[in-house]
């Protein structure tokens, strides 16, 4: 306690639930705004009460017509397959090649890494059109494997395993040498499960890096039974001179946002560990 | 660690599947662009010239390049600081109050999962001069605000957009240097009669630096490279030029621009400039700052 | 006047946990208090609540005779050491120790008057410009005893100052504070569960045993005359040899074949106990008692004997007996051991109290 | 069925109706089938379209913004002309039946249309009825009564007088075509790609002066690039709104007030009559690399959407012109503009007389990128960072230097 | 056969660094080695390169008679018990221990049967389905000890397996390994550098010096007859007192005015040594030294006398003095010691081995 101010912890309470609601704003405002009749909006002001549309700007988004709902299903379906194909994509690869980088010897480690590591950086807005030809080239448009696999050529996942690798006791490794495991096993026996945290944490970033893209999907999709929730955000927005139904617009923001938020309060605990232990 | 296997082929497998994939989809693209860089070519691809280093010399001799660069900088350090600031202030009230920390922590976590395009376009609307209540917050007390004029409105609100995300990760990492402070440290403090607030400045605030150096660096390869989306959703970098960072001019550039040539040059001036920031942030890493 | 006194004084923590119940103890100008017992015991806790880290459930604490137990921690005119010695790591050696002083507002140049003079008793001027990391660990040890000298505080407050140390340190250390105490004539209170630490710096030990003074006296007199079993096995190592027995019409019952004269006690169900250097080894047929050697440790300057005494066919008790010099019994064979009556330690073995003879 | 992909930028509510037109064709034969996808907004999608075809992989339809015209004009060998399409697929097809302002746009130096007009707009100026009458104004006709109006739109307690969406589209594009002079050299670039840009010419330099003053006193308020400043006249901010014909669906959706439609204002000093507007919107452009007999589909499937029906019902659903005689005389025979006032304004606006060279449309080369030059010039003079003249000259020779580049690129 | 034969084994590390120049030690069955010296002198080196943790830079190491130089740990037929335990924090202790069979690929139920033969003599059957971080110190070091012995080598590896204990404990834990040792009659190469835990575990004690043996031999041997300087310091706590002085005929100068009468040396500068408890206390008029006491330790059993003793007007040596029972002399005071003959330790001042007289 060191001191007795009540006041201050009072304070404290006022700062933070001060905060969050500041945080909260813009969602409140989606959530709001997704209660209300489409020209809610243009008459003037963003309301900041509900209004009484919610069931039916709900309703006409998810279901409003014929074969909609199977494409918000097939929507969702989408960014689910693209997120967790990215996901697990660069989890594998990151900890294999953290696993050869931190627990083996051996030359051109040095470059191997740095090449790993610069590629941590540049985004795939930078590189788009060349990127876009070379999955075109190899005949990877309109597929799952053209969405996901280009995006996990990048070295988050791969630098913060190396760091939680590189906290992993040397004795560990030598008792099980001494226990006959090679390698192969000791991968498999001691270092996943030992990574647990960590590969939750990352789980839930790669999740939701790759939950939220929307440039790449929209450019190396013509089909849209791969199109996704994020896509359609962006789609309902481009009107030229057209007028942007807000109400929809944010049902469908929540509607893309709700999956990825759930990941990260679902794995909270995991989420926050894994993330600042492997860090420090 | 200094315990290694001795196998000799089994790291190159390992490595192979993330080497093939960055290979393909990372270097020979980049490869491509440094390639770009030295020609002139029509949007389509029918007709392409050598034109030696024209691409650079021509931007490296336009004032539009540097604003780029100056936006750019204003616009990652503000989101850098204002991250910084408004969540260490959070997580040290957080780590006042012993009961709901984990409960703050939880209301305050979440926004690192929305997407940067929906995150621009909620506060897009947030601002709107005409129909967000922000702005008719502001003009209540007396600020005119039309971010579509006023370009430093404009970068306020893109770095407003962009801190949001980050200011969760921050209070994450904050919360956690906060809370590995050891006590006793505090308590020597409060014996040595510092107060509160003089306790933050002599003793937390030092201490923290490792974390502060660490997230800084993190936000601001996150400002430089990461707020593309942001920025597309509300300003698209206007008005003028005032919030076209590099990375949007980048793309605008080429992809809506469709001058290849200079993109790919300005791609080629993003790749060094991402080595620097590879190599700072490596050495960092690898030694971390002590204090 | 006394300098400190803890008057009724206990805690019960947020959570409801009571851990301490109440301790009265009145403290004079210039001694040296060691605090000792167990893990858990609630030695930092006390500690705590006279820094004023720990607010204070009841009782009173008054320091030089002003109850305090609402000031700050700053307004006690106190210092502490911690175990890890909790130095600000990002301030170099000298301003460790100014900061205190700093914060109180006095002048720089008596800060620096007052720092250099400590730092010269402690033979820390070299590295006054140094930063804690920069140090050895007795180096850093030293910092934190001048950042609680310079400030000339009524009462030093030590919490298990020594025990981040290895054992040569420790004994070094443990010298150079008792030594300096006695310099300054600083009241002091230090806490420690090591008994040899608190054997050695004590004017006056207290054992706590869960939240409770056990008992309070000189380091001599607890080894001679513990008070219960608690503090007879705390105090002296290797611990005493305790074995519950029953004394019948002045015979002590010790078990197969072992009766022993003995005076009259008030009560019959007893702990018996003698430490392990007051037994000696006799020719078995002039034994009181026989020992199943177990295990000998030489030490050189002395021989640990580890074995057990058999009380009834199921029953037998682990014993120690230490020797000077250099002795090898053979294990597995039984020797004879002689218990003189005077070095006999005899406790209620319902209330563990230390009983004397009638 | 011979699958044809069509990419096109058609968000919302728009967005739907052009799968159902795809759907209506795909309904009524089997031959092919019209795969409609969206590719994002225009630049997005023209883009999407140059990348796919850099790969080889592009769709054989794909909508393309006036803006963009230059650009696909000048890759010959990408593009596969409308008029050469329909000839050899021996599809019926008479230029004729289009608006000349419409085709004028897209047709080459011969007068062959190279891409199917599809969805044009022109500017008009919406304005605020209830407002007006409070004022006791109508709708100005010259720039000249632009000014007077706002200000006692202004007394009346109004915030604003006008705004504008578009700002180089409106201000300088049709603001130079309606007082007949050249936003460009070359006769706006038709005539050849060493064209320069002259739109620093002291009659648009006046205009933008005058806007710049209008900004300060509350005449004018810019809102934002494209459509963004249209909430301004929603929440009737601002009394009128200059803006893209095809945003009148959204304006009837929004507006909780009655609203007429304008004309654009002229400037009374500069010309008598004023000038046709220019088109804006999108056309359809047929890529090279497809199959004959998908190129057979794309010709039945362009006929199909010029068909007076379809075109009067996509020009009812959406505010865009009707890109034929027929379809505009259908319109009016179903009693559309007597029931919706202010839907014909456009039309008219186009067709009132003669197009010249400096109405008949712009081909610039890089004029995506022009654009956004223009644009960040305009904002640093609302701003009130830069005098009119010092913006335009700079927008002329950034813009000029862009001329340039694409000119070497495609020669 | 002898068990583990050390040939001329050196070690030199990547970065050019002589760790160890050369070793020979050849071990029997059933003994117990302990490696014990300073920190950084070679230990963990010398034990993992028997292990087959660190390649063998020079030498042959014999395991039964078979050179292992080349072979893979899990080849050699050994286990080790690491300081930190090592333990795999995700598994269970059961599957801790049973993990080496496991991946030997021994049948599942006679991993069973052993596993909990092993527990069973350790006490770690109600452990056996605990996580490691669920278990207590002591308990985490004989679940590491447990993994050894399960498998059954030839040969255990100990690096330092006490040193996270506290003392209590690592005094329990000693006794237990020596037992368990015993009882198994495995060859054991134990590291420590705790000479307490060298003495009273070894049979066989090898004292490093910087990568070099300075002597082998049992515990006692040393403890008598240090080789030198090294050995004699190393070994006994309170260390042996040294104090450099000359021969000069038949004279020991032990300064001021303390001659000494001593036989013949081959050498003249020599350093005299007496470890502490073998002076004796005396009145000054017949003392051999006078011991100027500065701090005075009563420890109940025994008490420890901290003083000096003067050479001459500017030069001083520390010096103890370890005495049965309780003592209580004045501090800064002299008093008279008496230091026997024949307890003396003489060693050559340059090269600091031992001498003996002529
Ligand atoms: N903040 C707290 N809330 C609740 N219980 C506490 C708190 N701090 C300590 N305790 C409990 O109070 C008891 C005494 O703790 P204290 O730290 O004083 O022990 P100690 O004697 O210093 O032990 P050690 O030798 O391990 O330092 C312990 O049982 C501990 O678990
Ligand atoms: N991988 C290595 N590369 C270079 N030098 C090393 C390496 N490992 C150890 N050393 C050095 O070899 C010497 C012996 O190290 P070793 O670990 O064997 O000491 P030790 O006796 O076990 O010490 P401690 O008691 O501290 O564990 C040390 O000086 C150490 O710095
Ligand atoms: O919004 P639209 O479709 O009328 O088009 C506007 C023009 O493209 C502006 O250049
Ligand atoms: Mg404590
Ligand atoms: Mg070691």
């Amino acid at each position: 306690m060191i001191e007795n101010r009540p006041w201050l912890t009072g304070f404290s309470h006022l700062v933070l639930i001060l905060g969050v609601l500041v945080v909260a704003l813009p969602v409140w405002v989606a959530i709001v705004a997704s209660t209300h009749p489409a020209n809610a909006f243009g008459v003037g002001h963003i309301p900041l009460w509900f209004g009484d549309q919610a069931f039916a700007n709900w309703h006409q988004v998810l279901i409003g017509k014929e074969g909609q709902a199977s494409q918000v299903l097939r929507m969702t379906l989408n960014s689910l397959i693209m997120a967790l194909g990215i996901t697990f994509g660069k989890i594998a690869i990151s900890l294999l090649s953290a696993y050869a980088i931190v627990f083996f010897r051996f030359p051109f480690r040095g470059l191997a890494f740095w090449v790993i590591f610069f590629t941590l950086m540049l985004p795939v807005e930078v590189r788009i059109v060349p990127t876009y030809e070379v999955v075109a080239n190899l005949n990877l448009l309109n597929s799952y494997t053209g969405l996901t696999l280009p995006l996990i050529a990048s070295a988050t996942a791969t630098f913060l395993f190396r760091q939680c690798f590189m906290s992993i006791p040397g004795e560990l490794v030598e008792a099980a040498r001494i226990d006959g495991a090679g390698p192969i096993r000791f991968f498999f026996d001691i270092l996943l499960p030992m990574s647990r945290t960590n590969i939750a944490a990352l789980f839930v970033i790669l999740f939701i890096y790759g939950w939220n893209q929307y440039l790449w999907p929209l450019i190396v999709t013509t089909d849209d039974a791969y199109y996704t929730l994020v896509m359609s955000v962006k789609r309902m927005l481009s009107v030229p001179d057209g007028d942007i139904e807000w109400n929809k617009v944010m049902v469908s923001t929540l509607l893309a946002m709700i999956p990825p938020v759930l990941v990260v309060i679902g794995m909270q605990k995991l989420f926050v560990k894994g993330l600042v232990d492997a860090e420090k | 660690m200094s315990v290694y296997f001795p196998q000799k082929l089994l790291p190159y497998l390992l490595l192979m599947p993330q080497l093939v994939v960055t290979a393909i989809f990372f270097l020979w693209p980049a490869g491509q662009a440094v390639e770009q860089a030295f020609y002139q070519e029509d949007a389509f691809g029918l007709s392409r010239d050598f034109v030696g280093l024209d691409n650079f010399t021509e931007l490296l001799t336009s004032s539009e390049y540097f604003a780029s660069l100056k936006t750019t900088m204003v616009f990652s350090f503000s989101v850098a600081f204002l991250g910084l600031a408004v969540a260490l202030w959070l997580a040290v009230m957080a780590d006042r109050v012993i009961r709901g920390a984990m409960v703050y922590q939880t209301l305050l976590i979440w926004p690192y999962a929305v997407a940067p395009a929906l995150a621009g376009v909620l506060w897009w609307i947030l601002f709107d001069p005409s129909m967000g209540p922000m702005a008719l917050l502001l003009e209540s007390i007396g600020i005119d605000w039309n971010h579509f004029v006023n370009g430093d409105q404009a970068m306020i609100l893109v770095v407003i957009s962009a801190t949001w995300k980050q200011i969760s990760y921050n209070f994450l990492f904050f919360l956690a240097g906060l809370q590995a402070i050891p006590r006793s440290l505090i308590e020597a403090a409060a014996i040595d009669g510092a107060g509160p607030t003089k306790r933050f400045w002599d003793i937390v605030f030092p201490l923290l630096s490792p974390t502060t150096f660490f997230l800084l660096v993190v936000n601001l390869v996150y400002a430089f490279f990461e707020t593309f989306g942001v920025i597309d959703a509300t300003t698209q970098g206007g008005p003028g030029q005032s919030t076209t960072t590099m990375v949007y001019k980048v793309f605008n550039d080429g992809f809506v621009g469709l001058d290849l040539g200079s993109s790919a040059a300005q791609s080629v001036v993003l790749m060094v400039i991402v080595g620097l920031m590879t190599v700072v942030q490596f050495r960092y890493i690898e030694r971390k700052v002590q204090y | 006047m006394s300098d400190l006194v803890l008057r009724n004084i206990g805690k019960t923590y947020a959570n409801g946990y009571q851990a301490i119940p109440s301790i009265d103890l009145t403290i004079e100008e210039g001694e040296f208090i060691v605090l000792v017992g167990p893990s858990g015991c609630g030695k930092s806790t006390l500690l705590r609540m006279v820094a004023g880290l720990e607010s204070i459930s009841q009782g009173d604490l008054l320091i030089k005779g002003d109850q305090v137990n609402h000031k700050e921690p700053a307004e006690r005119d106190i210092a502490m050491v911690f175990q890890n010695y909790a130095l600000y790591p990002h301030m170099s050696v000298y301003d460790n120790m100014a900061y205190g002083l700093k914060n109180r507002g006095e002048p720089k140049s008596e800060i620096e008057t007052k720092v250099n003079a400590v730092a010269q008793m402690l033979g820390l001027e070299e590295l006054l410009t140094r930063k804690p990391r920069q140090l050895s660990g007795g180096q850093r040890q030293r910092v934190a005893m001048g950042r609680a000298m310079v400030r000339d505080p009524k009462v030093f407050l030590f919490d298990e100052p020594l025990s981040n140390l290895d054992a040569k340190l420790r004994v070094q250390m443990r010298v150079e504070i008792r030594e300096l105490q006695r310099k300054l004539g600083t009241t002091t209170l230090y806490v420690t569960h090591d008994q040899v630490e608190a054997m050695t710096l004590a004017d006056r030990l207290v054992v706590l045993n869960k939240g409770h003074a056990e008992q309070v006296g000189t380091p001599m007199a607890l080894y001679e005359r513990p008070a219960s079993t608690f503090v007879a096995q705390f105090i002296g190592s290797p611990s005493m040899n305790l074995i519950p027995s029953s004394i019948e019409n002045g015979v002590l019952q010790l078990g197969v074949d072992s009766q022993l004269a003995c005076p009259q006690f008030s009560t019959d169900k007893v702990m018996w106990g003698i430490r392990p250097e007051h037994v000696d080894i006799v020719p078995l047929q002039d034994a009181d008692l026989s020992l199943q050697v177990k295990a000998v440790e030489a030490l050189g300057a002395e021989t640990l004997i580890h074995g057990s005494v058999k009380i009834s066919e199921d029953k037998q008790y682990p014993f120690v007996v230490r020797l000077s010099g250099n002795h090898a019994p053979d294990i597995g064979q039984p020797i004879g051991l002689r218990v003189p009556q005077q070095a006999w330690h005899v406790f209620d073995a319902e209330t563990t109290k230390r009983i004397e003879p009638l | 069925a011979t699958q044809i992909e069509w990419w096109h930028a058609m968000g919302g509510a728009n967005g739907e109706k052009v799968v159902e037109m795809a759907e209506a064709f795909n309904q009524a034969q089997d031959t092919y089938e019209v795969k409609p996808v969206y590719k994002g907004n225009y630049t997005e999608t023209m883009t999407s379209a140059i990348a796919a075809f850099r790969a080889k992989q592009q769709p054989a339809l794909v909508q393309v913004f006036e803006v963009g015209t230059a650009s696909m004009m000048a890759a010959e060998g990408a593009i596969y002309p409308v008029y050469k399409l329909m000839r050899e697929t021996g599809q019926p097809f008479i230029q004729d039946d289009y608006l000349s302002a419409v085709t004028g746009y897209y047709t080459d130096e011969d007068g062959n249309m190279l891409s199917m007009p599809f969805n044009s707009s022109t500017p008009v100026l919406y304005y605020n009825k209830e407002q007006f009458e409070k004022a006791g104004v109508s709708a100005p006709k010259t720039w000249q009564e632009m000014e007077t109006v706002s200000q006692k739109l202004l007394d009346s307690g109004v915030e604003c007088g006008f705004t504008t969406s578009w700002q180089s589209w409106i201000q300088l594009e049709n603001f130079s075509a309606r007082h007949n002079i050249p936003f460009a050299t070359q006769a706006n670039g038709f005539a050849g790609m060493d064209t320069e840009f002259v739109f620093n010419r002291p009659a648009q330099v006046a205009h933008i002066e005058k806007m710049r003053e209008w900004q300060q006193n509350g005449i004018f308020s810019y809102g934002g690039r494209r459509s963004d400043s249209a909430p301004k006249f929603y929440s009737q901010e601002c009394s009128m709104f200059m803006g893209s014909s095809a945003g009148y669906a959204g304006m009837k959706r929004n507006a909780s007030f009655d609203f007429g439609v304008a004309q654009l204002p002229y400037n009374a000093e500069q010309i008598e009559t004023p000038q046709n507007t220019i088109i804006g919107g999108a056309s359809l452009w047929v890529l090279q690399g497809k199959s004959e007999e998908q190129y057979q589909g794309v010709a039945t499937f362009l006929n199909f959407l010029s068909r007076a029906d379809m075109q009067a019902d996509w020009h009812q659903f959406s505010g865009y012109l009707p890109i034929t005689q027929a379809a505009y005389e259908l319109t009016k025979g179903q009693g559309f503009y007597a029931a919706n006032p202010g839907t014909d304004v456009a039309v008219k606006q186009m067709t009132s007389v003669e197009p010249t060279e400096n109405s008949k449309g712009l081909r610039l080369g890089n004029f995506v990128q022009v654009r956004d030059i223009i644009n960040e010039e305009l904002e640093a003079v609302w701003a009130g960072d830069k005098t009119a003249q010092v913006a335009l000259d700079a927008a002329v020779k950034r813009g000029n230097a862009l001329l340039r580049k694409f000119e070497k690129a495609n020669d």
